[in-house]
């Protein structure tokens, strides 16, 4: 692998940048490989990145119907955090973490992970009362953590309207100050030149149409280029999942909703940390290039279009004008929606499945990408040894049938 | 005048009209009908900005929505500014201020273009993935720098002056676009009598038509389109609007129009008297059928250096020359693939400048308006084209050569032809962004080299923008369209008679992109393909080379697209250029996807009338007025507005939250306060079935609630999570009356209707809402019977009138229906009445209240009085992971009901049989002074490391005046069975605080109060 | 049906009542009246307003006998007594919305009861909770186009219709009951919001509000 | 932006007056008590999600407040039919066209209904995580 620096970027500029190598290659699919990993997003480049690294089992394809990286890695806002409710939710985020904070230099690829902190807006008693709750069990967690005040949070971001006169006036917020945002197409791109590097072939433009079953054990996967074998197969498939699950004959407590995100154009930086609320329900944050990154809700109905409802769209700028009434004036560049599979408790699935030696990791609902190194990390431990991964063992499809649910929407709360 | 570059005569500007403007604080003037890039090119404007990446000088390169240079900050006061306008989009009025986004110190002498000189070498596309890695502790300072040079415009920093609106309409058929076809379309479509709505971008209706140099019916174009909507304005059944870009297309054929009404007219929205526009309309189209007659845009020829201001489109060239009357330049060259682009010298020759010579890269060009160039002198230079312009702040010239398309090689040698403007014409791309924007794939095609929309149910393209270019063809195409769409939203349409035109003989075009040079593409000059985000044919090449493959990676590694023009000039160029770097086709290597907005649209005009004191509706009670005069402080809840407590003035000193908390609970517990509870969900439930169905969905039995009584019921989902609370009454053997948490009062109306509906049609039982209808006051303490007593004709007495009793009569001499059910632990009446009366039973009340000191409370002191007690609130006590076991609430669930209710089954699984699930407790702090915190966390073990094992949390937590000390509820591991253990709450400041586990309820548990 | 409490929530004496637009009034006062508002809005307050629920043909029957009026059993339609001063309007194939004048509401009650017999219905009287605003003038439907995404074209929408819909971020009954004008029905505790929703949208053409 | 017939009101509304309700033609099972935890599951929470040909319940909550059951293509989201409460789809597995499943467009097979237990779109929202 050429190695990247600063140095190496002078050295190539007197070569007129000639000489730069391939990040990946694009290589044949071969009958036979240990693992394969369905889905080439983030969670699944990583997932393969570290079974080669962590694992030494190089013998490994990635199958990516599409182009590495192009579903929901290149569609999301980018906001990494861990400020998690629920213990199990806490630990796994907060793995994910910390693999963040030195990820640009494990993959020697500058994921511009900016930990510009984020906050978590209140705006009712009970939005404070959740706050607490949620940055107390964060703080034994181990996980940074504070709750503000409304002078707190005016402090952090002096453009938002904090005053009373705002329809749900602000009354504090929770911050995580190592939260933040990353490069979310650079996320994709180095895992999978770090996987690349170590033996692993990214199979692009191929397609899994079926999965072969003997006897209750995966032997290996259809494709559009042909049947390629193999007895570990890992399903990291986003909003496809449930298509997948189907292929090899069971259901998943899934359902694929659209959401939806949007752009400014380029403005001068304004806005240095991730303000999210849930209450007025918008989230925003400002990327490098100078664009305000906002989300939006997701539609209610199951969509596969890449789309949702303009209706959401509006809401969302609603909220983001209510709490930055100065931003009215800016304009909106751009929306894309993505896929998002999500779980009934706001959880994914990471597990084994009815079929031996088929497992998927799915479920991420909209908090997918923040979880990237850390769900590729302990779903590459769980296809090499076989079993689920300790941190992935809550998480399993079982609860659903016995009710161990790890209720992420709770922290929501449903009523007054 | 000083506009050096305006032409005498010609053009559609109104020159007895003068406009004073600023640009980068210099004084110009335009006139109207101008565009601020008209006028800038007027003045001879050349530098306009500075580019993004490596701040090189750059002009105006077009003149529609396509321009990627000419972005501009807009507004002379802090409030009114717009960031990233358009020059050639924004009207030209009286006073418009505008600067360049980028530049330091100004946009002629800018310090960063050394940075774009000396470091454009090292940042190839993606250069900052493979840099600012070590240390990794720096990072955070390279991204601070990395940030400082974001952006285009900035944001205001002051409230918005304006305002905003939504409008919704209906249609038969929408027209998008008032070119020839979208205007053959409309008149066809609006001669059947259909419902029409014409929108176009510009500022004036006609399009091509603004600018062309054709005849229509023997007259110049542009007569015909004014008689075409002189007619159409004169229809009931059409709707025009000019300046209204049509920005998204979404499902089932809706299309949001952004109507600028005001911004050609001022910086801010003008108003007449109290009379106050909207400065843009959002129209909200939901339309039977569209026309999609959006036309193409232009691609300009990528050759070196081909960012230097003077570097043109072809067309932009002739819509300044023939529309505006301004002529960018004193010498053309002009490059160009196709005839159409020799309108541009010939418009140029005709305003009496020079042009220097066409080069054009095809070996034969022949046609009409080739004869034409040719018969006037001008020469033309056949297989060729420029492969570099010269100059830095401004063309200086030109160098032409001969090329080779095929080998892309320049062939013969370079020419220097002296000029100050290129123009260049690569060919034309339909405007097919709105038809993708419901995902839909456009189709390739090679004979017209472009991109056509692919079928969308709903939608007709037309003219240009299916690539029918020829006016005679694309108005004939236009009505058809029309036609068809009328047709196809039911309505018959008549053909329209179609003028006359000269049919013009054009030559075939060819496809050129990426022009040849000397060197490589690596080495020769930057060779721009997108110049907002200055994305190079390097650029893609390399991305190429390091396997980005799909025009998607490309796009991502480059940023190429993702400018605010979103690549409308360069993303055809660049898709070309990696396919032939990949060997591939264009359309192998992937297809535009385009996503909203067409052209970016201000956040306000989304937003619309939704923001301030109309972002969300507010609630109020019918006794909102007496709450405010009263000094009330309010709580949000849902949507209400709920009195939180009411501070009193006490010698000038205003209570704070717990001095009003606390009096307001001890006149509770001492004498008698009131609470306006109206805001409780109240549902009528009439029918046989009724009781039946209240015993489905609620956890406990009701089949024994006699009329007369009152019962609490719990309300789970079937996965046995407590939803909902609330007592329903018995009011006759086959009428209730249901109350719900105040936030759950939708929620569980639609959970009635939903498993009536759904599961159990065949139970008779009707639900309505009278939430509304009915005003509730709690008349709470023990003083409240005496006080009640004064108002009402109801017997009172205390066995005739028992707890969970309700009766009728009269309270205030107003019909009232009042319950005898207590959420503070003590005697308590709650008061219905029909809300139009409730400020009078409510002012009586005090009237009487006085010798009583009947005091108002509000939700605080409500919370306070019920946690006392151990009563829930759903929502803040449970979570939706807590069953009614959870909360040690047994009494309250049927477990021998014969209908399995919702949610029972659920709390026989595995998880929800668990001993150590968490369960309802209260706990006394060991330290009677603290009050401990709502959502602290709870360990058994105070003493283990981080991870802590948490075993709940703290979910109410007040200091109690009544009992002296602080308390809460909370939920704990196992709690049920840990009464009187000691638990540990550490909290940030690293005080461990320690607890009891005690029952929940802390006062009364008999219940003797409510009962008296 | 039969067990049913009914109960007159209107008193026999003359209590000071206040109508759900009556905060709005007190706070914002009135616009200043103008010589040429292209709208005028005023609150029809104090009706009767009854929820019939049941089947169509069963209520049909007692609604004729009773109110002289046939129920409008066809989607989203409103029929009026000759009067024009009461009304039923269809809100679901079974659900409507009767309004009378104030205080015939009670009476009204017990006389359909009496004629709908042990039949499986309900009414309920919900006057206290939902107010009447009528609008009028030459902009009252581009006002309307503002605030519901319904089609208020005449074509689409004429006279003798009414709708449940979306208004603004509420919800109302919109109904056209003559060439003139139009009705919402708003719930009460919207009602403030509708009223500075209309006031603010209507603002450009000028707004009479009549009391 | 959804352009839905409700067969109640018989006419065409705006999605903005319906909310979806998850997919349909799912029964509580008939007799709770005597069924398994993982039948009780798998009426809780497991559902179709398919790419192509969907049934789900809708309610026309601002409007008529009617159920009623819409079939659609969750890719092109185009509406087939609207169909009453206990109607039965026309458009289904089966009628699906040769070039549909060779496209690999999924029809829902039904199953377990989801009468609630699944948290609704906004508590979807509320608790979205980003």
């Amino acid at each position: 692998m050429q190695r990247y620096s600063g140095f190496g970027l002078v050295k190539h500029a007197l070569s007129h940048h000639e000489n730069w190598q391939r990040q990946w290659r694009n290589p044949t699919p071969k009958k036979e490989y240990d693992v394969i990993i369905i889905g080439g997003g983030g969670h699944g480049l990583a997932t393969a990145y570290y079974l080669a690294k962590e694992h030494g089992i190089t013998n490994v394809a990635v199958i990516e119907k599409g182009w590495l990286g192009g579903g929901n890695t290149a569609r999301n806002t980018t906001i990494v955090r861990s400020n998690y409710l629920w213990d199990e939710a806490a630990a796994l985020y907060e793995h994910s973490m910390k693999l963040w904070e030195g990820l640009s230099q494990d993959l020697n690829y500058n994921v511009m992970f900016s930990q510009r902190g984020v906050l978590n807006l209140g705006h009712t008693l009970q939005d404070m009362r959740d706050i607490q709750r949620r940055v107390n069990a964060n703080r034994l967690n181990g996980i940074d953590s504070e709750v503000l005040d409304a002078k707190g949070v005016q402090a952090l971001v002096p453009i938002m309207d904090c005053s009373k006169n705002a329809r749900y006036p602000v009354m504090g917020a929770s911050w995580q100050p190592r939260a933040g945002v990353a490069r979310h197409d650079a996320v994709a791109w180095g895992f999978a030149r770090g996987a690349d590097a170590r033996g692993v072939d990214i199979l692009q433009q191929t397609e899994v149409t079926g999965f072969k079953i003997l006897d209750g054990r995966v032997v290996g996967v259809h494709t559009n280029r042909g049947d390629i074998g193999a007895k570990t197969v890992g399903c990291v498939a986003a909003g496809n999942s449930g298509v997948l699950a189907k292929m090899a004959g069971f259901k998943l407590p899934l359902e694929s909703h659209p959401l939806q995100a949007l752009v400014s154009e380029p403005l001068k930086p304004i806005l240095d940390t991730v303000v999210m609320s849930n209450h007025v329900h918008g989230y925003i944050s400002q990327s490098d290039k100078g664009d305000l990154v906002i989300g939006a809700g997701i539609d209610g109905y199951l969509g596969y279009g890449q789309r949702g409802s303009y209706s959401t769209v509006e809401h969302t700028l609603q909220a983001i004008v209510e709490m930055f009434p100065i931003f009215s004036r800016v304009r909106m560049n751009r929306q894309w929606g993505g896929i998002v599979d999500t779980c009934p408790d706001a959880c994914p699935i990471l597990s084994a499945t009815p079929v031996k030696g088929l497992f998927f990791n799915c479920g991420w609902g909209t908090g997918g990408f923040k979880a990237t190194p850390g769900s590729g990390h302990v779903f590459a431990a769980t296809l090499a040894k076989g079993q689920v991964h300790p941190l992935a063992a809550p998480f399993s499809i079982d609860r659903f049938h016995t009710g161990a649910l790890v209720d992420e929407h709770g922290a929501a709360g449903v009523a007054h | 005048m000083n506009q050096v570059n305006r032409l005498p005569r010609g053009g559609r500007v109104d020159r007895s009209h003068p406009l004073n403007f600023t640009f980068n604080g210099k004084q110009y003037v335009g006139c109207v009908g101008d565009t601020l890039a008209s006028a800038l090119l007027a003045n001879g404007v050349d530098v306009v900005n500075r580019s993004f990446k490596y701040s090189r000088p750059r002009g105006i390169v077009a003149a529609g929505a396509e321009e990627p240079n000419a972005v501009v900050q807009l507004g002379a006061s802090e409030a009114a500014q717009v960031p990233n306008v358009r020059a050639t989009q924004q009207a030209l009025y009286e006073g418009l201020t505008a600067r360049s986004t980028n530049g330091w110190p100004n946009v002629q002498r800018d310090l960063m273009g050394m940075v774009g000189k000396l470091g454009g070498t090292f940042m190839p596309p993606g250069f900052y993935y493979k840099t600012f890695m070590a240390p990794a502790s720096l990072w955070m300072t390279y991204e601070k720098y990395i940030r400082k040079s974001a952006g285009l415009g900035r944001s205001p920093t002051e409230p918005d002056p304006d305002s905003y609106e939504h409008i919704n309409q209906h249609c038969d058929v929408l027209i998008i676009g008032a070119g020839p076809a979208g205007l053959a379309a409309a008149i066809t479509a609006a001669r059947s009598g259909a419902r029409v709505i014409l929108c176009d971008e510009q500022e004036e209706m006609g399009g091509s038509l603004l600018d062309s140099r054709e005849l229509i019916d023997g007259a110049p174009a542009v007569q015909w389109s004014d008689r075409v909507l002189d007619e159409l304005n004169a229809m009931g059944n059409v709707t025009l609007l000019p300046r209204t870009t049509a920005n998204g297309y979404h499902d089932h054929n809706f299309v949001t129009l952004h109507e600028r009404r005001t911004e050609h007219l001022a910086d801010s929205a003008p108003s007449f008297g109290s009379r106050r526009q909207a400065r843009s309309r959002m129209h909200r189209i939901r339309a039977k059928q569209v026309v999609l007659a959006t036309g193409a845009h232009e691609r300009p020829l990528v050759y070196a250096n081909n960012d230097v201001p003077g570097n043109l489109l072809a067309g932009a060239v002739s819509t300044y020359v023939r529309r505006y009357g301004v002529v960018p330049g004193q010498k053309l060259v002009l490059s160009a693939t196709n005839d159409h682009a020799y309108r541009a010298a010939l418009d140029w020759h005709e305003a009496g400048r020079e042009v220097v010579a066409i080069a054009d890269a095809r070996a034969n060009p022949k046609g009409d308006l080739v004869d034409k160039a040719q018969s006037l002198g001008i020469r033309i230079i056949a297989q060729s084209a420029v492969i570099e312009a010269k100059g830095a702040d401004r063309v200086s010239g030109a160098r032409v050569a001969k090329i080779e398309i095929e080998s892309f090689k320049v062939v013969g040698g370079v020419e220097e032809l002296a000029c100050d403007t290129i123009a260049s014409s690569g060919g034309y791309s339909p405007v097919i962004h709105l038809s993708s924007h419901t995902g839909t794939r456009p189709t390739w095609r090679d004979d017209i080299l472009g991109f056509v929309p692919g079928e969308v149910k709903g939608l007709t393209p037309a003219g240009g923008a299916r690539g029918v270019y020829p006016l005679g063809d694309t108005i004939r195409d236009g009505a058809e369209a029309g036609a068809q769409a009328t047709q196809a939203a039911g309505i018959d349409a008549g053909a329209m008679a179609l003028p006359q035109i000269t049919a013009r003989q054009d030559g075939q075009a060819c496809a050129l992109y990426q022009v040849p040079h000397l060197k490589p593409a690596m080495r020769a000059p930057k060779q721009f393909v997108d110049l907002q985000n200055d994305v190079t044919a390097a650029g893609i090449e390399l991305a190429t080379r390091e396997g980005f493959e799909s025009i998607e990676h490309v796009k991502r590694y480059t940023a190429m697209g993702f400018g605010t023009d979103q690549g409308k000039l360069g993303n055809i160029n660049g898709m070309a250029i990696a396919a032939r770097c990949l060997n591939r086709s264009i359309p192998e290597v992937g297809t535009t996807v385009f996503r909203p907005n067409y052209t970016p649209v201000t956040f306000g005009a989304i937003v619309g009338r939704h923001c301030r004191e109309l972002f969300d509706p507010e609630r109020y009670t019918a006794l909102h007025q007496w709450h405010v005069e009263h000094g009330a402080e309010f709580e949000d809840v849902g949507q209400w507005k709920r009195p939180w407590y009411f501070p009193r003035t006490v010698n000038g000193k205003k209570e704070t939250m717990h001095e009003a908390v606390a009096r307001e609970c001890l006149a509770v517990r001492e004498r008698v306060g009131i609470l306006d509870a109206s805001t409780l969900g109240k549902i009528d439930i009439q029918g046989p079935d009724a009781r039946e169905f209240l015993g489905r969905v609620y956890t406990n039995k009701w089949a024994k609630l006699a009329p007369g009584r009152v019962r609490y019921g719990l309300m789970c989902k079937d996965d046995g999570m407590l939803m909902d609370d609330g007592t329903t009454s018995c009011l006759g053997e086959n009428h209730f009356l249901m109350t719900t948490t105040t936030g759950g009062a939708a929620g569980v109306m639609e959970w009635l209707e939903l498993w009536h509906q759904t599961e159990w049609p065949e139970l008779d039982v009707y639900f309505t809402s009278v939430t509304d209808h009915w005003a509730t006051m709690t008349v709470t303490g023990p003083d409240a019977r005496k006080l009640l007593a004064e108002v009402t004709d109801i017997d009172l007495d205390k066995d005739q009138f028992k707890f969970m009793d309700w009766r009728e009569g009269t309270v205030a001499g107003v019909p009232a229906r009042v319950f005898r059910i207590s959420f503070t632990g003590e005697l308590a009446y709650e008061i219905n009445v029909q809300a139009n009366y409730a400020m009078h039973v409510w002012t009586t009340l005090f009237e009487h209240g006085e010798k009583y000191d009947l005091t108002p409370y509000g939700t605080e002191t409500m919370h306070v009085l019920r946690a006392e007690k151990g009563l829930i609130i759903v929502g803040q006590d449970t979570d939706g992971s807590v069953t009614p076991e959870d909360l040690g609430m047994q009494w309250a669930i049927g477990y021998d009901k014969p209908y399995s209710w919702i949610g029972k089954r659920a709390l026989s699984r595995p998880d929800t049989r668990r001993t150590d699930r968490k369960q309802f407790v209260g706990l006394k702090p060991k330290d009677p002074n603290v009050v401990l915190e709502e959502g602290a966390q709870i360990v058994f073990d105070p003493n283990q490391s981080i991870p802590m094992s948490m075993v709940g949390h703290v979910t109410s937590s007040y200091y109690s005046p009544t009992l002296g000390h602080g308390f809460a509820l909370a939920v704990v591991k196992g709690g049920h069975e840990r009464m009187g253990e000691t638990v540990y709450l550490p909290m940030v400041d690293g005080k461990v605080h320690e607890a009891e586990i005690v029952s929940p309820v802390f006062l009364d548990p008999k219940g003797e109060r409510q009962n008296v | 049906m039969s067990d049913v409490k009914e109960f007159d929530t209107r008193p026999t004496g003359s209590p000071s009542s206040e109508s759900p637009l009556a905060w709005s009034f007190h706070r914002r006062g009135t616009p200043p009246r103008e010589a040429s508002a292209g709208v005028t809005l005023r609150e029809k307050a104090f009706l009767g307003h009854l929820i019939l629920r049941g089947g169509a043909i069963v209520l049909d029957e007692a609604v004729r006998e009773v109110l002289g009026i046939t129920l409008p059993a066809r989607p989203n339609t409103l029929a009026l007594d000759n009067s024009g001063e009461r009304s039923i309007q269809w809100l679901s194939p079974d659900e409507w919305l009767v309004i009378v004048p104030g205080g015939e509401e009670f009476a009204l009650e017990g006389r359909l009861r009496k004629a709908l017999g042990q039949a499986h219905y309900s009414i309920v009287n919900v006057s206290g909770g939902q107010t009447v605003l009528t609008l009028r003038g030459e902009k009252a439907r581009e006002v309307l186009m503002k605030s519901t995404p319904y089609d208020v074209h005449p074509q689409a929408f004429p006279v003798g219709k009414g709708v449940t819909t979306v208004f603004a971020k509420a919800s109302v009954v919109l109904r056209r009951p003559t060439e003139e004008g139009w009705e919402l029905v708003v719930r009460r505790s919207f009602a403030d919001y509708c009223y500075r929703w209309l006031l603010d949208a209507a603002a450009e053409y000028g707004v009479i509000v009549e009391r | 932006m959804f352009h839905i017939y409700c067969p109640y009101c018989e006419e065409h509304r705006e999605e903005e007056e319906f909310h979806p309700k998850g997919q349909a033609h799912i029964q509580r099972p008939e007799d709770p008590e005597a069924c398994s935890d993982e039948t009780w599951g798998d009426y809780l929470f497991f559902r179709d999600n398919p790419r192509g040909v969907h049934h789900e319940l809708w309610v026309h909550a601002v409007g008529c407040r009617k159920f009623f059951n819409i079939t659609r293509h969750t890719v092109s989201y185009e509406i087939l039919e609207t169909y009453k409460m206990g109607e039965q789809p026309s458009v289904t597995a089966k009628s699906l066209s040769e070039k549909d499943k060779q496209a690999g467009v999924q029809a829902a097979s039904g199953g377990w209904q989801t009468v609630g237990a699944r948290p609704e779109s906004d508590a979807l929202n509320k608790g979205a995580r980003v």
